[in-house]
């Protein structure tokens, strides 16, 4: 028989009446429904039980005491660890997100040379060429370190140079540095027994020194209370996140900070607020006042409320001997509350070989500013985990990032008292990645490695005494048997702090009010501290909020 | 003669007459152009996902949810006019029933069509049914239109079957002749369910208890908008039937229907836009005084951003709500054709704009005392795809007017060639 | 007996760091979207928004306020609004809970929600090739299409209710659950406890004359409290407190 | 939605929500399944053909539904009101008895008065052994001429009075005869043999509803002028020959004109 | 009349056969299990039949689920059998320290939270409750996925209507209501979500 169009019809009319009397359609329809919640392209979270271990954090100086948790090898999430002396367990909010960083795309994961990838071996001749054709510059991102030593050995022997780079907050330290004659690494900010603190434009509550520190500070002393124990005085021209914060703001003109200051010390000795010792600035308040903005009585107020409650210390945003003169003249220097001078770490000590004959080559270790690298002629072998605009550097050498790497932990900037602590490593780099250090090693055999200074320092600190070892609980470093004892208990995140150094008065050597105002730049807070590479949550963040500028928002 | 011409005479309706094929052809395609251009859109908005669209988390809703209100505003014109000739018996208006039934039937359909363009996740749409929040203005709206727009197809399905060559065969025939004499039932299923739905979208905003601008104070379950929104909907829906029916006589050159038949439509429209005009100023100076106050909003901050100024509201209810509905309630004004469809195109602008300032407006205006006012500019993927609901239209009225007897059989001799 | 989960956010203690974002952000796994997500059509579950009382000068004055889902306790919008049940109250913690398996991204949740505390994924969640090992075991990735907002770190709810019950005990411990924006605070500027208890440090914080609720007239009783000891900051609790509007002011 | 699904609660809003929803759809599906069933015993009973014809009939324009009795000259005007079916005519008797007034009609085409016709035109033609014969009147043939197609009804099916009895085609235009009588086919013919069908006849045949005598030749008249007009051109060249006398295979040699209309109106299609 | 109900009637019978035969045949792929495991021949070497000793619960009170490598490699550590599973499990995974690829019939979507420390230890819940004679299986089971969800075949049950379902068959977010509904556990959408 012959199927007309009409069978057909029928014939599709039974189907799809039919097919509604089967799973098919249900099921596909459940089924697809499904398939959107768990759609193959999206990631999902590995399964496994979670563990947390202790570290620290290697973006800046400051080596923030966290907690990482760790699922399935890999860190999921960071917090901070409240037994850190001197963070309290506050974090800046990058490091909650730092440990995305390993997988950022601008992540160096190859040895490249002028933009085309080339090996370690190529690297290591080119250098070795390199030194032995001229003197090479050491340039350490990160000084204090174990590794800072290698480096530095490496430059005394090679008849090279070493160089630190100076965070603001050091810079801010170098006139009483001079004044005084200690390192500024062995000075420091006894913020925990100052009563106001005169801040011009140093972003205190926005990274400034150890960030932890002086946020939980000021929570604990000044948040939230109209008459805090202690005053945050703010000078500022733009109203900043700690202008926001602060008891007193004072707007001020761009760049007149140090004739503030001048005229600030002429009110306080004119009008004995202070012991009319020291030197004294040749200011007149009627000029200052015009700079400024400020009215002179307004300047009068400032001073008067500088000294009511004492101790004042007085902190710049960089080095300006004008401000550091503030506080010779406020008795600051040497006295607690004060700039302490703090004995440094055992065996840290640091002395910066200065040879001015133009280096061949540059090797620079970790994020380092570009002004330290000179203009043009010398080959810059460039040791960085993230490529932060490091076009300018001939060799990019591709370090191991966060939690990649054991280091250890010097005293960070700004803190009265000396710490010591080691940074695990949680994660394997990979084979691709290698450090400075153990780069200037395979050159040279005769250096100290990394792991050796680690143990010398521990050995020396443990021999010392001095100072209890903060971890879950904190206990007197006498507590443990061995150096080896307590390099473990370092090891496992735990941090040593050296007892509060006796207040010695300083010989300040200061006599004239300094006039050299060195031109600086109030830091800007992206590029001073935080890593040159922002990690990618956090920058996504600042972009979907009006929260902090980001160049994307102002583009947008 | 060609032979595609000879097929497509052989649908045309014995007795009518029909532009020439070709030239219907070149009618349709800048309208199907419109169509696949919008179709191309919407596909790359269910294919990379509403990123394509200007929308963002403020302005959760956008030119979409606005022209869905309208568009169902518009097509209520299907329901109330089945309504009014098979419950209230208004025989008088049964030349323009038909016609109705396709624009409805096209504002619904179109409606729908967007939305599942609108919510990001269309494969999961049927979860409304499935896990139904009773509570949820959007769940009636959902299931009121679900069902409407079966009625809506089945009302269309006798006029579909009067088609010259579709009723060649015996058993559609019958079964229209059969389902024709049920058509009523449905009517008032029909009306049952849109004076709801209609009801519900208003509901949609005035149950936003977070935003004062849109909040009003409720009757039982429902906020006044719910029934505003129905008043609205059913002043509006003749005076677009009437428009329509306007726009195919002025098209094709034709009267189609008595010229008392679009007066009548007019005066419906006009006497309940006066009703809704009335209830619409009580209403909003309730919520002027009373309602948003007593949640700390100021009575007038609303009209403090421009472009949303007080004027708006003005327009809204005095020029494009009162003046309209005087225009249609006197007879003398009525009387005349111009000024007939001058308020009737006022009526469905003032329509517009009631949606417009719902949807629109109460996202724009800030609630917290530290955001934003706040603009939006519709993506071009947007304006395609509502673009693509027009066209859609256009050409199902079109093709529907052609090949189906809408307005019976159209008396009156023609005055100049037909199209359409 | 039943808790109401709830914070108390001292505005005078909060530096605007943006600490509680980047924490909450990485707890919940919020995808690192692409670059052209504004802060219009981002992703930040957790919002610290910058507020002045607009004088210029030294009077001049600003607060962050940080602002995420306040869990409102009655007539909750979003919750009455959702067609299909994606959202709803918990009976037992009070959270206002958002199911994106179940969401079909309407956005209707979004409009009624006067604290724009909701957030709609505009794109597929990405992240650079290998980040998504570093993703939280605890919470499910979202896909495109549907909305999301804060869950009060369910995931971190469902871990202490884990220990308690493998510890044999029917309540749990508080300390084990902190959302990340709580333990992420350097200034401790959160609160963070069940308000159902009136021991609670919370709900003894929120009972404060200083502390106040955004839009608390609106009477969706929202159990996010905040606290400032300036008249100016306690007045953006409401729209307009004198009848005009104030204007926030984006740096 | 459902008691045993997620999401339902005994709540009145639930239950009083989908009981009134549950209803719309079983109110909506119930007149479509009611109407399906209707049609389908329709179907069934066979009065398909019948009540598409009266449909078809209610459609055709005034000026085809006259009366065989205006057309005879009985009445002056009437309009058919039972579908050209004489036989359910309460006022046939009466108007039959009426004499049918004098007068020469020139029909223009030649018909036969032993032929019955239909209005769709076709003629019927007793047999002796009681079937009966169907065949296409001349009009319709000098119009159509030789059909391009043909589609007859198979032998021994069945057609009914005023159903489609067979289809041709012509110049691509569709052409459905509709028969004029109830009955069973026992032969087919065509074009060739001057008939198309031989039919049985169910019982007794009534053929009063069938035109003959006088009537045709008015009937016939008033279809000439129908085609005049329809086939008229704006320069009145005559389209028939002259004396209005049909000439053969019109649809050939006449291609201007709307034919689709023509052919529908010739043969009572829709 | 007839023959179009004949032809109605067939295109309808091919949708069933289709529909109720050949779909669930097509849905879902079959995959064997990365080692051939049988639960009894385990029980009864070792000599104990408690789930526990293998599937372990961690120390923070979560549940490990299937047991790592280094449980195999308690007992094999070398080859202790001839099977060419064991050896297979030994040379190719235990040696090169490999994990197992095991497939879980019971795997439940990332978005679902299941605490088997509270329905075990809390609810005191058997593991037979929900999984059944798994426990003592002797048959080497395919692993069936369904093509379009991904879900294993065990999350909607085997019978495709789940109309007449066997006890412990199937692990839907509907069969954990029904679970919880029995006994009278209410619990909210995070209850069970994540």
């Amino acid at each position: 028989m012959k199927v007309s169009r009409r069978d057909l019809l029928l014939g599709t009319a039974g189907l799809t009446a039919g097919i509604f009397f089967t799973p098919v359609p249900w099921k596909v329809l459940d089924d697809v429904s499904i398939w959107t919640q768990n759609w193959p392209w999206i990631p999902q979270p590995a399964r496994g039980p979670v563990t947390t271990k202790l570290a620290s954090c290697t973006l800046c100086a400051s080596g923030c005491a966290l907690r990482v948790r760790m699922a399935a090898g890999y860190p999921v999430g960071i917090s901070g660890n409240a037994s850190h002396p001197l963070t309290k367990g506050a974090l800046c909010p990058l490091g909650f997100a730092a440990h995305q960083l390993n997988w950022h795309p601008a992540r160096l994961r190859e040895v490249r040379h002028r933009g085309r990838t080339a090996s370690w071996d190529e690297a290591r001749a080119a250098f070795e060429k390199a030194s032995a054709e001229g003197p090479i510059a050491v340039v350490d991102g990160r000084s204090g370190r174990a590794a800072s030593t290698v480096l530095q050995s490496f430059a005394d022997k090679h008849n090279g140079t070493y160089e630190v780079v100076l965070t603001a907050e050091e810079r801010a330290l170098s006139p009483y540095a001079q004044w005084v004659g200690v390192p500024v690494s062995a000075l420091g900010y006894d913020l925990e027994n100052a009563r106001t603190i005169v801040s011009f434009g140093a972003p205190l509550l926005d990274g400034w020194g150890v960030p932890g520190r002086f946020t939980h500070l000021w929570s604990e002393r000044a948040a939230s209370a109209s008459d805090p124990q202690l005053r945050l005085i703010q000078i500022e021209p733009a109203f900043s996140r700690t202008a926001a914060a602060a008891w007193h703001w004072v707007p001020t003109c761009q760049g007149t900070e140090a004739l503030l200051a001048a005229s600030l010390a002429k009110v306080l000795v004119e009008e004995h607020l202070v012991p009319a010792q020291g030197p004294l600035p040749p200011a007149s308040l009627t000029e200052a006042a015009a700079q400024t903005g400020l009215t002179p009585t307004a300047i009068r107020d400032l001073a008067y409320s500088m000294v009511e409650r004492r101790p004042t210390l007085v902190i710049g945003s960089d080095d300006n001997p004008a401000i550091a003169a503030l506080n010779v003249l406020l008795g600051s220097l040497g006295t607690p509350g004060g700039i302490v001078k703090k004995p440094t770490t055992p065996s840290v000590t640091l002395q910066i070989s200065a040879k001015n004959t133009p280096p061949r080559a540059v090797l620079l270790d970790s994020s380092v500013p570009w002004e330290y690298v000179p203009a043009s002629g010398v080959e810059v072998f460039r040791f960085a985990a993230w490529d932060g605009g490091g076009n300018r550097a001939d060799w990019l050498l591709p370090s191991p990032g966060f939690l990649e790497e054991t280091t250890d932990l010097p005293t960070p900037p700004t803190s009265a008292r000396a710490v010591y602590g080691i940074a695990p490593s949680l994660l394997t780099a990979s084979a691709q990645l290698g450090t400075a250090a153990d780069f200037l090693q395979q050159i040279d055999a005769t250096l100290p490695t990394v792991e050796q200074t680690i143990h010398a320092r521990c050995e020396a600190i443990f021999r010392s005494h001095r100072g209890s070892v903060c971890g879950e609980k904190s206990s007197p470093i006498t507590g443990f048997e061995s150096a080896v004892k307590f390099e473990e208990a370092l090891r496992s995140g735990a941090v040593w702090l050296d007892e509060s150094p006796a207040a010695t008065p300083l010989k300040c050597a200061l006599k004239t009010w300094p006039t050299n105002n060195p031109a600086h730049t109030t830091g800007n807070w992206a590029n001073t501290w935080a890593p040159p590479v922002m990690p990618t949550l956090a920058a996504k963040l600042y972009r979907e909020s009006s929260l902090r500028e980001t160049p994307q928002r102002s583009q947008s | 003669m060609s032979d595609l011409a000879i097929i497509d005479r052989r649908f045309i309706a014995r007795g009518e007459e029909r532009a020439s094929t070709a030239k219907f052809m070149l009618w349709l395609t800048p309208w199907i152009a419109m169509l696949a251009f919008g179709i191309y859109a919407a596909a790359l908005c269910l294919y990379y996902g509403l990123n394509q669209t200007n929308m963002d988390n403020r302005f959760a809703f956008g030119l979409w949810i606005f022209a869905d209100l309208s568009v169902i505003a518009m097509g209520a014109g299907a329901f109330f006019t089945g309504f009014l000739v098979y419950i209230l018996k208004q025989e008088e208006l049964k030349p323009v029933l038909n016609s109705a039934v396709v624009v409805g039937l096209v504002c619904y359909s179109g409606a729908v069509a967007v939305l599942m363009v609108d919510v990001g996740q269309p494969l999961r749409a049927w979860f409304t049914f499935w896990h139904p929040n009773t509570h949820s203005m959007l769940t009636e709206v959902t299931f009121c239109i679900t069902c409407y727009l079966i009625v809506l197809v089945l009302e269309y399905l006798p006029v579909l079957l009067r088609n010259r060559q579709l009723q060649k065969i015996p058993s559609f025939l019958i079964f229209e002749h059969q389902f024709h004499k049920l058509v009523p039932v449905l009517a008032a299923v029909g009306a049952f369910l849109s004076f709801f739905h209609q009801g519900s979208l208003g509901g949609l905003y005035g149950v936003l208890r977070g935003r004062p601008f849109a909040f009003r104070e409720h009757f039982a379950i429902w906020p006044t908008t719910f029934f505003l929104f129905i008043l609205s909907a059913i002043a509006v829906g003749p005076s677009f039937l009437l428009l329509v029916v306007a726009a195919v006589e002025g098209v094709t050159g034709k009267q189609l229907v008595e010229p008392a038949v679009l007066r009548k439509l007019g005066f419906i429209s006009g006497i309940l836009l006066g009703v809704y005009v009335a209830a619409k100023s009580v209403d909003t100076i309730i919520w002027l005084n009373v309602t948003s106050p007593s949640v700390g909003f100021a009575p007038w901050e609303y009209y403090a951003y421009k472009p949303f100024g007080s004027a708006i509201l003005f327009s809204e209810i005095v020029l494009l709500g009162l003046f309209p509905a005087i225009l249609l309630i006197l007879p003398k004004t009525r009387a005349r054709r111009g000024l007939l469809l001058f308020a009737a195109a006022l009526t469905c602008g003032g329509i517009l704009l009631n949606r417009f300032v719902l949807t629109v407006q109460t996202l724009a205006l800030p609630t917290l005392a530290f955001d934003e006012f706040l603009q939006y500019i519709p993506s071009w993927q947007e304006v395609a795809t509502f673009g693509a609901v027009i066209a859609y239209g256009v050409i199902v009225y079109s093709l529907s007017y052609r090949y189906l007897p809408l307005f019976g059989h159209s008396k009156g001799e023609e005055k100049h060639v037909s199209v359409g | 007996m039943s808790a109401r989960y709830g914070m108390v956010i001292d505005l005078d203690r909060c530096t605007g760091c943006g600490a509680c974002m980047v924490a909450c952000a990485v707890e919940n796994n919020v995808p690192t979207s692409p670059v052209r997500a504004t802060d219009r059509t981002g992703l930040t579950p957790m919002l610290v928004h910058q507020v002045s009382n607009g004088v210029e000068g030294a009077g001049h004055r600003e607060v962050f306020v940080p602002v995420a889902c306040m869990h409102c306790a009655h007539e909750t919008p979003c919750v009455s609004v959702c067609p299909q049940q994606a959202v709803e109250v918990d009976k037992e913690t009070g959270i206002v809970m958002q199911i994106p398996q179940r969401c079909l991204g309407c956005r209707y949740c979004m409009t009624a929600c006067p604290y724009h505390a909701r957030y709609f994924n505009w794109w597929d969640p990405s992240w650079p090739p290998g980040m998504e090992k570093t993703l939280n075991p605890g919470v499910a990735t979202r896909m495109r299409g549907v909305v999301e907002k804060c869950n009060l770190c369910h995931a971190r709810l469902h871990t202490a209710m884990e220990k308690a019950a493998a510890a044999g005990k029917k309540q749990i411990d508080m300390a084990d659950y902190v959302p990340a924006c709580v333990e992420a605070c350097p200034t401790n500027a959160i609160l963070f406890g069940d308000l159902a208890n009136p021991d609670d440090p919370v709900s003894q914080a929120a009972r404060s004359p200083e502390a106040f609720r955004l839009l608390a007239r609106l009477g969706t009783e929202p159990k996010t409290y905040y606290k400032s000891r300036q008249a100016w900051v306690r007045a953006l609790a409401e729209r307009s407190p004198n009848g005009h509007v104030t204007e926030a002011q984006h740096v | 939605m459902f008691p045993w699904v997620d999401g339902f609660h005994w709540t009145v809003m639930h239950v009083v929500f989908l009981t009134i929803f549950g209803l719309v759809l079983l109110t909506v599906f119930a007149t479509l399944a009611w109407s399906l069933f209707r049609t389908a015993s329709d179907l069934r009973a066979n009065r398909a053909d019948e009540l598409c014809w009266r449909d078809n009939f209610s459609q055709l324009p005034e000026s085809e539904r006259h009366c065989r009795h205006e057309l005879s000259g009985r009445v002056d005007h009437r309009i058919c009101p039972n579908a050209f079916d004489c036989r359910h005519c309460a006022d046939y008797p009466s108007f039959a008895a009426m004499p049918i007034p004098e007068r020469s009609l020139n029909a223009g085409v030649d018909h036969s008065d032993h032929l019955l016709y239909h209005r769709g035109h076709t003629w019927v033609r007793s047999e002796d052994d009681g079937t009966y014969t169907i065949g296409l009147d001349e009009f319709a043939h000098h119009l159509i001429g030789q059909p391009d197609a043909l589609k007859l009804p198979r032998k021994g099916s069945n057609i009914q009075n005023n159903g489609i009895a067979w289809r041709m085609s012509k110049n691509g235009h569709e052409i459905r005869v509709r028969a004029p009588l109830d009955g069973t086919i026992l032969a087919i013919g065509g074009p060739q043999c001057g008939w198309y069908l031989r039919i049985q006849p169910r019982g007794p045949a009534d053929l009063r509803h069938l035109l003959h005598g006088p009537e045709v030749a008015g009937w016939l008249a008033s279809e000439m002028d129908r085609l005049q007009i329809q086939l008229r051109q704006p320069d009145s060249k005559p389209a028939l020959a002259d004396g209005g006398m049909l000439m053969p295979e019109l649809m050939d040699t006449v291609s201007h004109g709307n034919w689709d209309e023509v052919l529908a109106a010739t043969f009572l299609d829709a | 009349m007839k023959r179009n109900f004949f032809v109605f009637a067939l295109g309808f019978a091919l949708a069933l056969v289709a529909g109720w035969i050949v779909f669930p045949r097509v849905l879902y792929s079959h995959q064997a299990q990365p080692v051939d495991f049988l639960h009894k021949t385990h029980a009864e070497k070792s000599g104990t039949a408690d789930c526990e000793s293998c599937h372990v619960f961690n120390p923070d009170g979560s549940f490990a689920g299937l047991p790592q490598n280094d449980t195999c490699a308690g007992c094999h550590s070398d080859k202790l059998g001839t099977s060419p599973a064991e050896a297979k499990l030994v040379d190719v995974y235990l040696k090169t320290q490999t994990t197992t690829p095991w497939l879980v019939y019971s795997r439940q979507p990332a978005n679902v939270w299941f605490s088997h420390a509270i329905h075990v230890k809390r609810a005191g819940l058997a593991c037979a409750d929900c999984h059944g004679t798994l426990g003592a299986s002797d048959e080497k089971r395919l692993y069936e996925q369904d093509r379009i969800s991904g879900y294993s075949r065990d999350i909607w049950g085997h019978s495709i209507s789940r109309l007449r379902r066997a006890p412990h068959d199937g692990r839907t977010m509907s069969d954990c209501e029904d679970c919880h509904h029995k006994r009278h556990v209410e619990v909210g959408c995070f209850g069970c979500h994540q």
